[in-house]
């Protein structure tokens, strides 16, 4: 469903990704790992359109987006392409970034409402349904201000929620949650992946990315040093960067 | 024309006399025992009038533009050679003509000035030397006007401080535009700006008779009477000037003069008999209406409406300069390199000019490309163009202020810009830029007394108007500075409400 | 007084001749053959001058304010006597007396005009009536100032346009202060502002001789002409007139009129032989200047000064406001609840009061307090003081859209309220406060020009002084138009390079 | 050296402590663990006088902050209390609060400069020093904005050590770290509580709880409910309320 070929990643003249590929089929849970400043955030930016990239390319479901030095780059379509890849490819950042000015409720039925055309109604009875799943009804009406770290991000996880798309890209979901609100995270991302959905989730739990992914991707100073599924990647990595990197998870 | 700071100036004038006193006239009228003894025995009599106040009374004369010549002129001429004195002139701004007349500046005051309970109040005045008329003027293309009765939900054109502007005003649905000076009433009414002008008869007959675009319309309504005005105490020269009056009636002086000018018509032959019509004003309202606090009061309802323009000219322009100010800021944060362009140089020369020169452009320079503006258009325009220019930079800084976080998750929730903008971005950015719109909204108070340059009456003009009749620059003025100051305390304060409002259960995510 | 928007209003004027040429002069001075016959046929001579610039020269007498009395009225009325005619009088602003002379408004101007070479190259000059000199005047306490050499190094007030202010100038270290009004150099004088006042003998003989805190220093110094100007083509009135003078002054008939007014002194002597003297500036100069480009150019030094003023006294002025801003906006943010009622009435006011009144009461309110400040110290305290008001706001904005947890995070680490505010807090505000800070700063160029009411001479009094002197309002006034867009453009360059600088590393946390 | 006597801490009307009482000796280590919304964060800010509250008392070293409905609360005195308690207790957020206009040396140099009156030079030294411990030297002239995630994490915990506190209160500070991240904070902390610095944690990480703290404190709704060593409380809790939350983590 996504499709990352060489892509091309430089901050000024450092360059981060120097022709990454990655193929992430459609209901497929992929885990990306790595160390901090791997570029996995970077990464999940650039598949959603956030981030500009030199070269290579993102593609969703048809929908290509070039580097910006590229040949077939397009400046006037760019916009209409990211748009279409933005309906596709929801997303949760690290840092949620809830709209301080509207109550939960609010933040999680604007963009039905206004994007969607969906009914106030409706879109308030499925918002309630999601804040009910991250165990957030009572919260409804209060404002992100007055939110724990952890009720701001599962809040940030219904709101993109709410956009039902077919895949979603979680920055690091459960950094601010507890161990039981990861099992529910867990259970909502799974049920999603029944519902068909495809889940890219960059995360450091790796006992998060075990239990839930489909296949595990690991990142190393921006270059894909192992891939596979998490049983093989866990339980027998063949690179001593990635061998290294789980021996305290392994422990 | 310039009005901006004329209230704040004599304020500072006043306060200046209450700090020293070294300011306070020289002399004051009540110094003469008898003008007229001065008057024979100087050899002098000193006339004040307006010189710019214009044709047919008192001008330069075109071909000789070191004479002044006038219908008035004649007449002074005429009583000065019955009293056997010189003539001394002094020219004197129309405004303030009775003010420098009680301080003593001149012996008459003789210049087209109506008789009216206002003025028999502060000054002395002689019998009527003329009755006048209001003369309808209306476009020789424009048939629909023929009466005054048909002047009814017109657009009309008067000057200020006349009683065709009274007429007009007790005729309730007419919509008045004051002017200044007399030309420009009259090039509106060519431009279509107006319907009609009604004005005093000479005016009419001088300006507008000549123009084949204009025509008089129908027979003269309204009466009144010019009168000499002198100092209250000055009952000997008014005696004198009456019998003097009198004398060039009857040697029929007067009606040859006015025959000359275009002025005589039946309407004079009342000034034989005008007398108990003059003792109506002269005698009854002083014992009402002397005392100053029912004069002050009185004024209120038309500073009041002076206010109500100043507000309604500053919100509209205010509404203007936020939308366009958003437009542009727009247009520089997200918009390619020509829109940045453009706005960054609209906002230069915007900034960077002066309000006064736009304001020019607007109404007097416009027409000439075809697009006639009423004034009050071009007043909203010309502000609400220049504010924008400042709001412009304002919302950038506020837009800018907001964290780019917030922009990134609402395009990943597939908003467009335009959503985002209005939803997320702009909600957030408000709450920065409320204190300095704030800022600029109490500026564009003061500032919208610059409109007055387009024959808009709000409150300076209204003030220096009232001032002018009443002489009571000071009580006038002090309710002024207070209106204009209960127009930006409210606004100061409900804008923190709603300030607040807006942070209440924003802690700054 | 108003010099605020006298620059745009003839700008806008000049605007309006070009765009409808109704507004054009309706005659001009070069339809006369010879002003001479129309005098002696009319029997009128008209004279301009201005009683505003007040005694000895023309002013009304206190005791009789009708009346205009001083030597120059004398001389004209002898002149007209000799002429055989009557005197009109015409008012005209000193400012435009020139340049209503060649419009045609009078036949002759007479009111302490000096030859110099610019007027030679506008108008005509008789011969000289008055060899005026300069008196330099100090407080009677004051002993230091006993020769024209004294001067150096102290501040010295005198009027515009004069050659007082000229010879002042060429000595180069003295601070000269220059005022509009004959009465408020005496009292800046008298209230220590100034050291001494140096101007025209006659001024000095009539306001300080009365004066006992005030003295004449030593003898007068410099000397000049006062002459008649006439319009460049009446060549024929021009010899009449000297004819006249030379009688005048052969009969002792001019001495008896200077010592009767306390002018007479040796310097008059040369009055006999002045003729050479003034052959040198009506002959020679006109063929090397007479072409406007040079004119035009001459001035801009002068011009550039006065922008320099406005820059200085914008800049200082600016400084103030955003100290004090700053410190008003902490109070309101920070203070207890005493601070923050202080620091929003402080806003209030200011805000809601009109600059000008703020002026006067700092200039001519606070010495009846004690406390006496120059006029460049109470413009900048002035601007400074009303748009801290306004910076106070835009500073609270700022600060308020800070994060909440730079605040905690930097309390978190020991650092005290105030070393937060300075190292974390401010550093982010003022990104966000650069562009309403730029508009306000933009804006004050041109309200700055409001100083020009105490006595400072900055761009656009600059302006009104030099188009007077040359007559060349339009260049001028493009030029100066053009030397205000000139400063706010780099400041708002500079402003915005500023920000981004701010912004470069700011992915906005 | 931390003593937290009869909190009370309400937001509007809604009471979160209700009379909780904590002690906390020189040189220990406390986890402070619960679910999300428990009050672990707001703990933490009471401690360091960046929340007010109704009654109780926080007291650090004798330096005594009461709550301000209390008969001892002194308004004129609280912000010189305040100032000394921050002196000898340090913070780490879990939104880091880097400052965006610094440098990441000059954020962590500020501090030492202008409050404890060190030389530039020798605060950079230390700085740097820091910066090596995790892993940032590198970065040190980069601003805040330039930075992942975990690398602002980081620098974070590096700006507050700057300040040789006595103790440190972290909140959730591994949230954004890779495993070997947490493990060399691990290490960094454990360094710090041999050097003798007292140190709370709030974290939902378990296994970092067990491995790092002397004491183990279970927040739940604003109470206590349980308390005492990590083996004592991993190995056997005794509420059932603990008994569930620790489920997935000990499975
Ligand atoms: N300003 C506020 N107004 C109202 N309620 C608030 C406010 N701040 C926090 N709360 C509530 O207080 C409770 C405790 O918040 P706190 O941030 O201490 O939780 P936490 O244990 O740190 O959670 P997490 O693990 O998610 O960070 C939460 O339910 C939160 O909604
Ligand atoms: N604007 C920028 N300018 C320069 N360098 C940047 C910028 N943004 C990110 N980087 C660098 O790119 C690298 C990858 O950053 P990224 O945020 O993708 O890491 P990450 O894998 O998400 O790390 P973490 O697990 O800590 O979140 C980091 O080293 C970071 O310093
Ligand atoms: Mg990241
Ligand atoms: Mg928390």
């Amino acid at each position: 469903m996504i499709e990352i070929c060489n892509l091309l990643k430089e901050y000024g003249r450092q360059p981060l990704f120097k022709g990454l590929n990655l193929n992430i089929s459609k209901g497929s849970v992929v885990a990306i790992i790595g160390p901090s400043g791997s570029g996995k955030s970077t990464l999940l930016r650039c598949m959603n359109g956030l981030e500009a990239f030199q070269r290579g390319c993102v593609s969703v479901e048809g929908h290509k987006l070039y580097g910006v030095l590229e040949r077939d780059y397009n400046k006037g379509q760019e916009s209409i392409i990211i748009k279409n890849i933005r309906r596709k490819v929801g997303m949760v950042f690290q840092q949620f970034h809830l709209f301080p000015h509207m109550s939960v409720l609010h933040n999680i039925t604007t963009a039905p409402i206004h994007v969607l055309g969906i009914q106030r109604a409706e879109a308030e009875t499925d918002a309630i349904s999601l804040l009910r799943k991250v165990h957030l009804e009572e919260k409804a009406q209060k404002y992100p201000g007055q939110l724990s770290g952890g009720e701001q991000q599962r809040v940030a996880i219904a709101r993109a929620l709410a956009m039902k798309p077919e895949a979603i890209l979680f920055d690091e979901p459960t950094s601010s949650l507890d161990p039981e609100m990861i099992e529910e995270v867990l259970q909502v991302i799974k049920g999603l992946v029944l519902e068909g959905m495809t889940t890219v989730i960059a995360t450091h739990e790796m006992a998060f990315a075990r239990d839930v992914s489909t296949h595990v991707v690991f990142l190393d100073k921006g270059e894909i040093v192992e891939q596979g599924s998490p049983k093989a990647i866990f339980s027998n990595p063949q690179n001593d960067r990635m061998k290294a990197f789980l021996s305290r998870f392994m422990k | 024309m310039v009005m901006k700071y004329r209230i704040f100036i004599i304020l500072g004038m006043i306060l200046q006399i209450f700090i020293s006193s070294e300011y306070l006239p020289k002399s004051d009228a009540f110094a003469y025992q008898d003008t007229l003894d001065k008057i024979k025995s100087r050899g002098v009599i000193t006339w004040g009038f307006d010189a710019e106040g214009g044709a047919p009374y008192v001008f330069h004369d075109p071909a000789h533009p070191a004479k002044l010549i006038g219908f008035e002129v004649e007449i002074v001429e005429a009583i000065a050679r019955e009293l056997g004195v010189k003539v001394q002139f002094f020219q004197n701004a129309w405004d303030s003509i009775l003010l420098s007349l009680r301080r003593g500046d001149f012996d008459i005051a003789l210049n087209g000035i109506e008789i009216t309970p206002e003025r028999v109040q502060t000054a002395l005045f002689t019998r009527p030397y003329y009755a006048y008329t209001e003369q309808i003027v209306a476009r020789a293309s424009d048939n629909r006007i023929n009466r005054l009765e048909d002047l009814h939900g017109k657009k009309v054109g008067t000057l200020y401080n006349t009683e065709a502007k009274r007429l007009l005003e007790e005729m309730g649905d007419v919509a008045v535009s004051i002017y200044s000076g007399q030309v420009e009433p009259f090039k509106d009414l060519s431009l279509n700006r107006i319907d009609a002008v009604l004005v005093d008869l000479p005016i009419a007959a001088y300006y507008a008779m000549p123009n084949p675009q204009l025509r008089m319309v129908g027979s003269p309504v309204g009466e009144g009477y010019y009168g000499i005005a002198l100092r209250k105490e000055d009952t000997a020269l008014a005696e004198e000037l009456n019998k003097i009056t009198e004398k060039l009636l009857r040697t029929g002086e007067l009606k040859r003069i006015y025959s000359r000018w275009g002025l005589w018509n039946v309407a004079q032959e009342k000034l034989f008999f005008h007398e108990g019509l003059l003792q109506q004003y002269t005698e009854s309202p002083p014992s009402v209406s002397e005392t100053m606090p029912v004069g002050v009061t009185r004024f209120l309802p038309t500073l009041f409406k002076g206010a109500l323009v100043t507000i309604g000219i500053s919100l509209l322009s205010m509404m203007l300069a936020v939308t366009l100010g958003l437009l542009l800021a727009i247009m520089r944060l997200y918009g390619n390199k020509w829109f940045q362009m453009i706005s960054t140089a609209y906002i230069e020369i915007y900034r960077g000019t002066p309000l006064l020169i736009q304001l020019y452009i607007l109404y007097y320079g416009m027409p000439n490309i075809g697009v006639s503006l009423s004034a009050f258009a071009a007043a909203i325009l010309g502000l609400g163009m220049n504010y924008a220019a400042y709001e412009a930079e304002i919302y950038r800084a506020g837009i800018q202020a907001i964290h780019k976080g917030q922009t990134e998750a609402a395009l990943s929730l597939g908003m467009s810009r335009r959503l985002t903008l209005k939803r997320v971005i702009l909600p957030q950015a408000l709450r920065i830029a409320i204190p300095p719109m704030t800022n600029d909204f109490i500026a564009l108070f003061k500032d919208s007394s610059l409109v007055s340059v387009i024959a808009i009456t709000e409150l300076t003009k209204s003030y220096g108007i009232l001032a002018a009749a009443s002489m009571d620059f000071f009580k006038l003025g002090i309710i002024t500075a207070l209106l204009y100051f209960g127009m930006s305390y409210p606004l100061s304060r409900y804008a923190r409400k709603w300030e607040k409002k807006l942070t209440s259960h924003d802690r700054n995510l």
